[in-house]
């Protein structure tokens, strides 16, 4: 079961969450707040999660599972208010050899990215704040084949391969 | 029938309210529930086309009905992780 | 610099070593001793490592840093003895963009398997142990081309492409 | 000259030693040596072709010349990670 939650992640302890005497394997990946995005300086971002976030998230956990010959996957994603330098997600995969957990893991944040009802407003050093663009929220169900992950309305232009 | 709604991001912005209870036909999709708010909100028009919906954890799209009590999640483009 | 050390590795304090406030993605690798190979029931695994090996680890962060766009790369390799679920290589690489510290962790683990004088020797259930099977050593400067990752040997076997 | 000779995992098993010290004719190559080694210790025969060598942390290939003082490590196959 993921977590969502507004304390700090710590990121030791959901990493223990998918250990496994079986396993021979753990690759984990934190995404953290950055202290610039095109171009802009930024002081911290806020994040936003519409209700059914946290069953959304278990359900990648157990997408995952079933793409992949992996033993545990775990997702944290926190909200409110970050500073630079804090991780807005966590993802941790255990498997027994080492190939199947980074294919996981990156696929996970990868699938994470459009299709959980997630948001993030930057906060600039001018004073100024924006919502950063994102990609169509896609169904964790959906054919991938049909997914675009390129900025939404984009799309509309795309022709030939 | 009776519908909520609820706005999130750019959404929320865009309708200038966090959400709002509407009165449907028996029979109305999502789709009709849509051009509903884009013609009471004209501030999400930007967002026709890049929004999605969800009822409770369930994907839904324009030609999905509705039924009476659901909760439609209005979803612009998302950016978690 | 890189670590190697009897110690346990404490993979929080590791991970820790590559966060930078211009970093959005950090991604972590960890090999731990596994219960079992091969059909076998492991106990503990013993790790024997040559006198070069500190300095080749840390050139392999060096090479890892050119190949990929990343931030920073830290490896800790453990040598002595270790039982089941304990670490016994760490790598973290933090970058600006997720993609390339995936790519840079997974080539780094990759790299250090053919190119690092470490050594393990199984401790079966039915008081047995032997060497693992490993892959002849190569030059960390050598063409990669040039790397079989196949064991020992059976690149005599190999024809076409 | 001479030259320091350590050995590792199954190559210390093979050679029945953790490392010794060996006189060469001056202009020897690392190839001279190995057969010396594989004449001296018939245990490490099964080494021949998957051993590699370094010199400090230089790689060294058969052809290479040795230096007076060198110390020769022998590695087998590694399996670190």
């Amino acid at each position: 079961m993921a977590i969502l939650t507004r304390d700090v992640l710590d990121e030791a302890a959901l990493r223990a969450k998918v250990e496994a005497p079986n396993c021979g394997a753990i690759t984990s990946f934190s995404g953290v707040v950055r202290n610039h995005n095109e171009g802009r300086k930024v002081l911290r971002i806020e994040y936003e999660a519409a209700p059914p976030t946290l069953a959304l998230l278990t359900e990648l956990e157990k997408k995952t599972k079933e793409k992949f010959p992996v033993h545990q996957v775990f997702i944290a994603h926190r909200v409110g208010t970050l500073q630079v330098g804090e991780a807005s997600v966590v993802i941790a995969v255990s498997s027994e050899h080492r190939g199947e957990s980074f294919q996981a893991c990156r696929w996970a944040i990868d699938t994470l990215k459009h299709t959980i009802p997630i948001w993030k407003k930057e906060y600039f050093e001018d004073g100024e704040s924006d919502w950063v663009e994102g990609c169509k929220m896609h169904s964790l169900n959906e054919n991938e084949e049909e997914h675009s992950h390129e900025p939404s309305g984009k799309s509309l232009h795309r022709h030939g391969r | 029938m009776k519908v909520r709604v609820q706005y999130f991001a750019r959404a929320r912005e865009g309708a200038g309210t966090e959400g709002e209870e509407l009165e449907l036909a028996a029979g109305a999709t999502l789709g009709n529930l849509w051009q509903k708010l884009l013609s009471a909100h004209p501030a999400l028009k930007p967002l026709d086309g890049a929004v999605s919906f969800l009822v409770d954890t369930r994907y839904v799209r324009e030609p999905d009905l509705l039924r009476e009590g659901d909760t439609v999640f209005v979803l612009p483009p998302v950016s978690g992780g």
